[in-house]
């Protein structure tokens, strides 16, 4: 009786003595939750045009951001920087693509799946081979001073300003792109149907370099925005992990999903862990999103923005 | 077949919808017990949906299926299964990475009772069962012709095999319904008449009753007892293969499609 | 060398379903065993304790893990919280219940795993593939933050790291401190042996064939009769099942504590790849995979030395990460079979010898 | 195990009551059915028969009735015949792959009363001439499959039978073993047709005793025992695999395996791994040339070791399988050759466990031969007939040769007559050709020796050599002699010649007609980038009469040194477009030329081989195994060859 009061009533009562506090946090959440969002939306694109489940893009944004990190702490200008590993990431889809994929079409979703495992540790290796292992800091110029609205009483970052708007300029791009280009209207075709796309002449491997490419500048902005926040290390690739709960959340298929399934989970692992956290003896952020991926998966496999799995004989 | 035969299976007026399309529209028919019931109709007459509702994986939005003299509105697979409906496929589904002989076992799998603790040490009715339901395994392999390939896995073996091998693994289960969803695509005029050859055997044998989907009109006349036709998911036509073939709306529909 | 099977023919189902038909392969299997029991009389302690037991331990993970993976095709990425599960849980019983013997607190451990196990497959109903990946991989974050921040799993120990109660089989300790490795080879050995033994009894059973029904054909293995749920969460339990009794073996018999960094998700990656790499679908190849995953970062380690060559742990780190990706990659393209397929494949070869095919 | 007494166990009904007794719990007989080798005791296999013979006896069979099996080796066939002779009644089994008339021919002839057919295949053949076999009254079927709606009276299911006939048994508890008593050993006991390469069959009569001395004194020769395993796989209608495989496993006790079906033979063969073993030489051929064609696409290495292993055993392979004398090296490399290459090879194809192998029939080529040999397969040469009940020559160990069929078989005699033709006298000797007097008298002589029809002679050592049907043997226009199977023979022993028709009788020169072997010269095509679409066009490609003529160039660089044999060198020949088929008449069921049919429907042919043509157009019938028939018709090529230094040979005599 004692618990269901400390889980039921305590929070609530907390939440409401103190809106701003709570807002803070689901501000604090949302912030987070763009970056699951930004993961997401790399597994999203390489879901929805090859409908492979990309286990190594969290290890691609912190590959991203190790060589972004890298290179400029060797002097050399952010934007040529920036450029630089662009084209790194666009190396590695073709790599990707003319080591891996090709060799796996008409493989099953799982063993495409293991496969990227494979390329995550790898890249993994490699990255840490060539830039070291250590915690690098960023400074790109993203101001990271603290702003205070509604009278001084809520507390954001700058950086996470600027990370949200961002992201939120870059999933617009991503989903007018998907829709109204013809590399777009491409991939939803290849997404759809394999041979159908191939009989209108479209070529199967372009498709899958551009959107791994595209999957690897999504993951180079999320590793800068998570780089100058954390600064870029290996517990970056851990953290991607947590895009696999947005996803299941979102549905797999589903651009927007993606983005709103990373600010939920992320708002509500911050607003869990503040609230309930302590009673459960704390860092239960460790888990929440799984498991309400889970909760999700028996009643809702589909996620909320997902189709509908129909099977056909 | 004799008039006064029983009813297996009747369909009443099914419909199957896919989001806004029709599949199928207001179909009724029946199976006599011991007959080979034939589905034909041109590439997208809902043939195959037909077979899938029957046993159980799509579920008709209205209409009703009697089988065995039960009537319900929709089965699940397993249910279907096990009340003695098996079938084979129009695309091949094997399970490719077993034996033929563990395929045709794998039909027989609602016949066997032991328990886990049973067949984790190998004894008791685990290992009888495996001896008994291995006998009646190649009792199947037999039947079919296909001793010389028992031990080698689906995967390596040539399309019309694969197709046989099917069969082999319906035929296990020793089902009272037989679907078979064009058991005769894609084969060579000899592989054609082997297995209607197979078919008829299948029904005289064991007294199953089959219902066969095929394309190929030639081999529906010679195997069937009677035949509904169906286009664009409504029946069109229903009785023996002659009165069919001289049934004027039937030979309007396949002078319009290619056959 | 060479397979001489003309006039090894089999007069009864039951000879011809033998777990193993071929005669000199039979013999071939005595001469492993015989090997295995002799090891303690010729192999030193570093061998034993530091390769033998890890290596039979996490025999029995990776068998567990191809069980629900290479045979009923479906993944986990929670291998290792189960394993901490199973370590955990005969902690437990063998503090609670110290008069049970020690191989059944082992074997109770495992079925608590099980169970634990099933709440966890329980998604895999409405699901398939990587989408179980998300459902084990809550599991893992779930499970090990359960452990170290619920006291009562370590029976309130201070240091929330408790070693294990030392326990002996026919006088001999086989856990705790005081054990001689020998013994703990034995006894991981002894289960190693039989759980091997029930994996090929399951596999080549009915509930084998309806696993690997679903695995390859799904919507088939449901028109036969097999009922999905069912046959996963069985698949599901049983593997969690040999997991749980790993982990526990780990605790107990090899690294003599119980704490939950032992099986992280790396644990989970390691048995994942021993699978991949010793070959899905195949028993044996489990044993591949777990040799070759344990051995190979020891010679990785040591192999630069031999040759003079200096190089720091990280690198090593590093390359190891990269070469165990690449292979990864290397066995699901090349030979998604593993191994165990080149095994076969050489076995094969040795049947037709000298004709090539 | 010494062998029974076989004057008072004289029949194989007896001989069968025996082995029950003495040996109840040995397997007598297996068969590889559902997937298993299922296996029959030598008690169960009595109980069976026994119950079987009541069943036959219920049904009206009388001593001295014909029965007729068709059907592939099966048990039941052979139990019906068992049970038959326990009745007094004659089985004569028939080929199963005759058509319906020539089967009409024997059932009529033998006057038979019941059909033990296996399958419906077999039963509708025999229903299809029913009508025009008024004493045949009953027809049993071993398989029911397709056979449930035939409703006609006389048709009766073996297990229906066999239940009948255990309520007579009951009924009757005495009848059988009286009917076994009444059995005597001059009774008949099977009855063979011999195809015959001219006119109708003959009905060969052979007695128990006839059987029973011959098997016995083969089973002594070859020290068999009741440990042997024996495959029966060569068709049942063939007096061999009666012989062989019923017969003498009656006597020596041992146990006789039937194969799933001829699809899986091989895979059966290579199961069960026979200690005796019985095959024409084109089993052995076929085996030698997959062997080859399989290591074709062997790795360097392994071509390597086999090759090199394969020089050593030919070396002294032979040698040591003689027990004659071989330096140590020599035995150590062959030891080494053993584990790699001969052991898994002679696993490979099933003949590990071979004690004794027989080949006969046809001659077989040396070179396959000596092959099986050099790996120490103890296979060796025999001659016999029908008319012999098997046997009439067996090469003994340690006096093994390619060229000879070996010496007279104890108990037989042999000699040769004037005109080169082969006759022998021995207690195997036939009782008659049924009802047919004239040929009986013609080929026996009142003192009971037998005319072969073969010509040969015997030589020094009292090997004895056949060189062709004696009535084949002819004289070139120049005079010599002419013996074509010989040259066809040694034309047959390259490995992608599949079959050969000499022609030259009164001619002025040899002249031969090739058949090519499809498997191999298509695999030959193949490496080489040959496109070819049809087994015509392959034959007619330049590229294989190329390398016809260099065979037969080094067949007469053979023959030039064969001082009887230098004139018949081959001048001229072509490929046929298609292969001799038994269906369409060019050969026999046994596989066989006849050499008069093939002359008469590829008289063109030969006209051309002998009027300078260099192609000539020809239009032949070929029939499909399925029955249908289509025309094969184009351009034979016609080559010329040259004689290689024959005028040498003959310019040195």
């Amino acid at each position: 009786m004692e618990f269901f009061t400390d889980f039921f009533v305590g929070p609530i009562m907390e939440m409401v003595k103190a809106p701003e506090f709570l807002a803070e946090v689901a501000i604090a959440g949302l912030m987070s939750g763009v970056m699951y969002s930004l993961v997401g939306l790399g597994f999203v694109l390489i879901f929805k045009a090859s409908g492979i489940f990309n286990f190594a893009q969290g290890v691609m944004v912190l590959f991203a951001a190790l060589n972004f990190v890298g290179l400029m702490d060797s002097g050399v200008h952010p934007i040529i920087a920036f450029v630089a590993t662009l084209v790194i990431m666009t190396l590695l889809a073709i790599a990707i693509e003319k080591l891996v994929l090709r060799h796996l079409v008409n493989q099953s979703q799982l063993i495409l799946f293991m496969s990227t495992i494979g390329i995550a540790f790898f890249l993994e290796g490699f990255g840490e081979l060539i830039w070291g292992g250590n915690v690098r800091p960023l400074h790109v110029g993203i101001p990271d001073d603290v702003i205070f609205i509604a009278n001084g009483s809520i507390l954001i970052q700058e950086a996470d300003l600027f990370a949200g708007v961002t992201a939120a300029f870059l999933v617009t791009v991503l989903a007018l792109g998907f829709r109204y280009t013809a590399v777009g209207r491409a991939l939803r075709a290849v997404a759809d149907d394999h041979q159908a796309a191939l009989s209108v002449g479209i070529p199967l491997n372009h498709i899958w370099i551009i959107v791994w490419a595209v999957a690897g500048f999504v993951a180079l902005v999320a590793g800068i925005m998570w780089g100058t926040k954390l600064g870029v290390q290996f517990s970056i690739s851990i953290v991607a992990l947590k895009a696999l709960p947005v996803l299941i959340l979102g549905g797999f298929t589903s651009i927007p999903g993606a983005i709103i399934g990373g600010l939920i989970i992320g708002m509500g692992e911050k607003i869990a862990e503040v609230y309930w956290g302590a009673l459960f003896g704390g860092a239960i952020e460790e888990w929440f999103a799984y498991i309400v991926a889970l909760i999700f998966l028996l009643f809702r496999p589909q996620g909320l923005f997902g189709d509908k799995i129909i099977d056909r004989v | 077949m004799a008039e006064t035969a029983e009813t297996l299976l009747t369909v009443e007026n099914i419909t199957l919808r896919f989001g806004g399309v029709k599949a199928l529209t207001d179909v009724s028919f029946d199976i006599r017990k011991g007959e080979i019931r034939a589905i034909i109709g041109p590439n997208g007459a809902g043939k195959s949906s037909m077979l899938n509702c029957i046993n159980g994986f799509y579920h008709p939005q209205e209409g009703r299926i009697t089988y065995k003299g039960q009537t319900r509105k929709q089965m699940r697979p397993y249910e279907a299964a096990s009340q003695g409906i098996a079938r084979t496929f129009q695309n091949i589904a094997l399970f490719r990475g077993m034996s033929v002989l563990d395929n045709v076992m794998t039909g027989r799998v609602l016949k066997m009772n032991s328990s886990l603790f049973e067949q984790a040490f190998f004894f008791g009715r685990a290992r009888s069962e495996e001896i008994a339901h291995r006998a009646k395994a190649e009792e199947v392999i037999d039947f079919l012709e296909i001793n010389a390939i028992r031990k080698t896995p689906v995967g390596r073996l040539p399309y019309g095999l694969q197709k046989r091998v099917e069969l082999a693994r319906a035929l296990a289960a020793e089902p009272d319904l037989l679907l078979l969803d064009e058991p005769m695509a894609g084969m060579n005029v000899e592989e054609k008449e082997d297995m209607s050859r197979f078919i008829l055997n299948v029904n005289a044998e064991f007294g199953t009753t089959i219902a066969l989907i095929e394309h190929d009109m030639g081999v529906v006349m010679d195997l069937s007892d009677r035949v509904v036709v169906l286009n664009y998911g409504e029946k069109l036509a229903d009785g023996t293969p002659d009165e069919v073939r001289s049934d004027q709306a039937v030979i309007d529909a396949y002078l319009g499609a290619s056959h | 060398m060479l397979y001489r099977e003309a006039g090894d023919f089999k007069t009864s189902y039951a000879k011809d379903q033998a777990l193993i038909p071929i005669r000199q392969d039979r013999v071939m299997l005595y001469i492993c065993i015989a090997i295995a029991l002799a090891l303690p009389f010729v192999a030193n302690d570093y061998f034993l304790g530091s390769i033998a037991i890890p290596v039979l331990i996490m025999v029995i993970a990776a068998i567990g893990l191809n069980l629900l993976l290479g045979f009923c095709g479906q993944i986990s990425l929670g291998s290792g919280a189960f394993m901490a599960a199973g370590a955990y849980m005969a902690y437990k019983c063998a503090t609670a219940f110290p008069w049970i013997p020690m191989p059944v607190s082992i074997i109770l451990a495992g079925i608590a795993t099980a169970l634990i196990g099933l709440a966890f497959g329980l998604p895999a109903v409405r699901i398939k593939g990587f989408y179980l990946a998300v459902a084990t991989l809550a599991a893992q974050f779930f499970l090990l933050w359960l452990f170290t921040h619920v006291p009562w799993f370590v029976n309130y120990t201070m240091s929330g790291v408790p070693t294990p109660p030392p326990a002996t089989v026919l006088g001999v300790y086989v856990t705790g401190a005081d054990a001689p490795n020998w013994a703990k080879y034995l006894f991981v050995l002894a289960f190693c042996a039989g759980l091997t033994w029930i994996a090929y009894n399951l596999v080549r059973s009915r509930i084998g064939r309806t696993w690997m029904a679903i695995r390859d054909m799904d919507i088939a293995a449901e028109l036969i009769g097999i009922r999905p749920l069912w046959t996963k969460l069985t698949a599901f339990a049983i593997s969690s099942f040999y997991c749980g009794i790993a982990g526990a073996l780990w605790s107990f018999c090899f690294i003599n504590t119980v704490e939950p960094t032992a099986f992280d998700i790396n644990r989970s990656f390691q048995i994942l790849f021993m699978v991949i790499i010793g070959g899905l679908g195949s028993i044996l190849g489990s044993y591949f995979g777990a040799i070759f995953i344990t051995l190979f970062p020891i010679l990785l380690n040591s192999a630069p030395a031999w040759f003079g060559l200096e190089i720091p742990g990280n690198i090593i780190t590093n390359l190891e990460f990269m070469i165990f990706g690449a292979m990864i990659v290397f066995f699901l393209i090349a030979e998604p079979n593993g191994l165990a397929r080149l095994w076969q494949l050489g076995k094969e070869k040795l049947r037709l010898w000298p004709f090539p095919h | 195990m010494p062998l029974p007494d076989l004057d008072r166990h004289d029949t194989f009904p007896k001989l069968l009551r025996h082995n029950a007794g003495a040996r109840g719990n040995r397997p007598a007989m297996r068969e590889k059915n559902l997937g298993i080798w299922q296996t029959f005791t030598w008690s169960e296999q009595a109980a069976e028969v026994r119950a079987l013979a009541c069943g036959f006896a219920n049904l009206g069979l009388k001593r001295g009735d014909h029965i007729s099996v068709i059907g592939e080796n099966r048990p039941r066939l052979y139990w019906s015949i068992a049970a038959a002779q326990a009745l007094g009644a004659i089985p004569v089994p028939v080929y199963q792959d005759s058509v319906a008339n020539e089967m009409q021919f024997i059932l009529e002839h033998a006057s038979v009363k019941i059909v033990i057919a296996e399958n419906q295949e077999q039963v509708d053949k025999v229903l299809s001439i029913k009508d025009r076999l008024p004493e045949l009254h009953t027809i049993v079927y071993c398989d029911p499959r397709g056979l449930r709606d035939y409703t006609e009276a006389f048709l009766h299911h073996y297990d229906g039978v066999l239940a009948k006939g255990r309520d007579y048994d009951k009924v009757h508890d005495k009848f059988f073993d009286e009917q076994v008593d009444a059995g005597k050993g001059s009774d008949h006991a099977i009855m063979c047709y011999t195809s015959g390469t001219t006119g109708q069959p003959k009905g060969v009569v052979l007695t128990h005793r006839n059987c029973i001395k011959i098997g016995a004194m083969a089973i002594e020769f070859d020290k068999l025992s009741e440990k042997d395993d024996v495959l029966a796989y060569l068709p049942m209608a063939w007096v061999g695999d009666n012989l062989l495989s019923y017969g003498q496993s009656h006597i020596a006790g041992f146990c006789m395996a039937c194969p799933e079906s001829s699809e899986t033979l091989l895979i059966d063969l290579r199961e069960l791994g026979p200690t005796y073993f019985f095959a024409p030489p084109r089993i052995f051929e076929t085996m030698l040339t997959s062997v080859m064609i399989r290591m074709e696409d062997a790795g360097r290495f392994k071509k390597w070791l086999f090759h090199t292993f394969l020089d050593h055993a030919k070396k002294v392979g032979e040698r040591i399988l003689d027990g004659k004398s071989v330096g140590l090296v020599d035995r150590i490399k062959y030891a080494l050759g053993e584990i790699c290459i001969y052991g898994p090879l002679k696993n490979m194809l099933g003949l590990s466990r071979m004690r004794i192998g027989y080949t006969a029939g046809e001659a077989i080529g040396p070179e396959i031969f000596v092959f099986f040999r050099a790996l120490g397969i103890n296979l060796k040469q025999a001659y016999g007939q029908t008319e012999a009940s098997v046997f009439v020559t067996l090469q003994p160990d340690g006096e093994v040769r390619p060229d000879t069929v070996g010496k007279a078989a104890p108990g037989v005699e042999l000699k040769v007559v004037e005109g080169g033709e082969v006759m022998y006298r021995s207690e195997g000797v036939f009782l008659e050709y049924y009802k047919n007097p004239d040929a009986t008298a013609s080929t026996k002589t009142p003192d009971g020796w037998v005319h072969t029809g073969d010509a040969g002679f015997i030589d020094d050592s009292g090997h004895l050599h056949i060189i062709d049907r004696a009535k084949d043997v002819g004289k070139l226009a120049s005079g010599d002699l002419f013996a074509p199977k010989y040259l066809e023979n040694k034309l047959k022993f390259f490995p992608n010649i599949r079959e050969a028709v000499a022609v030259g009788d009164g001619r002025d020169f040899a002249a031969v007609m090739i058949n090519i072997d499809a498997d191999a010269m298509g695999n030959w095509a193949e490496r080489r980038n040959i496109a070819y679409a049809s087994y015509q066009e392959l034959s007619a490609l330049p590229a294989v009469y190329e390398l016809m003529a260099s065979h037969l160039a080094e067949m007469n660089a053979g023959l030039a040194k064969e001082p009887q044999m230098a004139a018949s060198q081959i001048r001229r020949f072509l490929v046929l477009p298609k292969m001799l088929e038994a269906d369409d008449g060019e050969m026999t069921r046994t596989q066989k030329v006849r050499r008069s049919a093939v002359a008469t429907k590829y008289a063109p042919l030969i006209e051309g081989l002998y009027n300078g043509a260099t192609s000539v157009y020809m239009e032949v019938e070929v029939t499909f195994e399925d029955g249908r028939r289509d025309i094969v018709k184009g351009n034979v090529p016609i080559w010329d060859v040259d004689a290689a230094s024959g005028a040498m040979a003959r310019a040195a005599e």
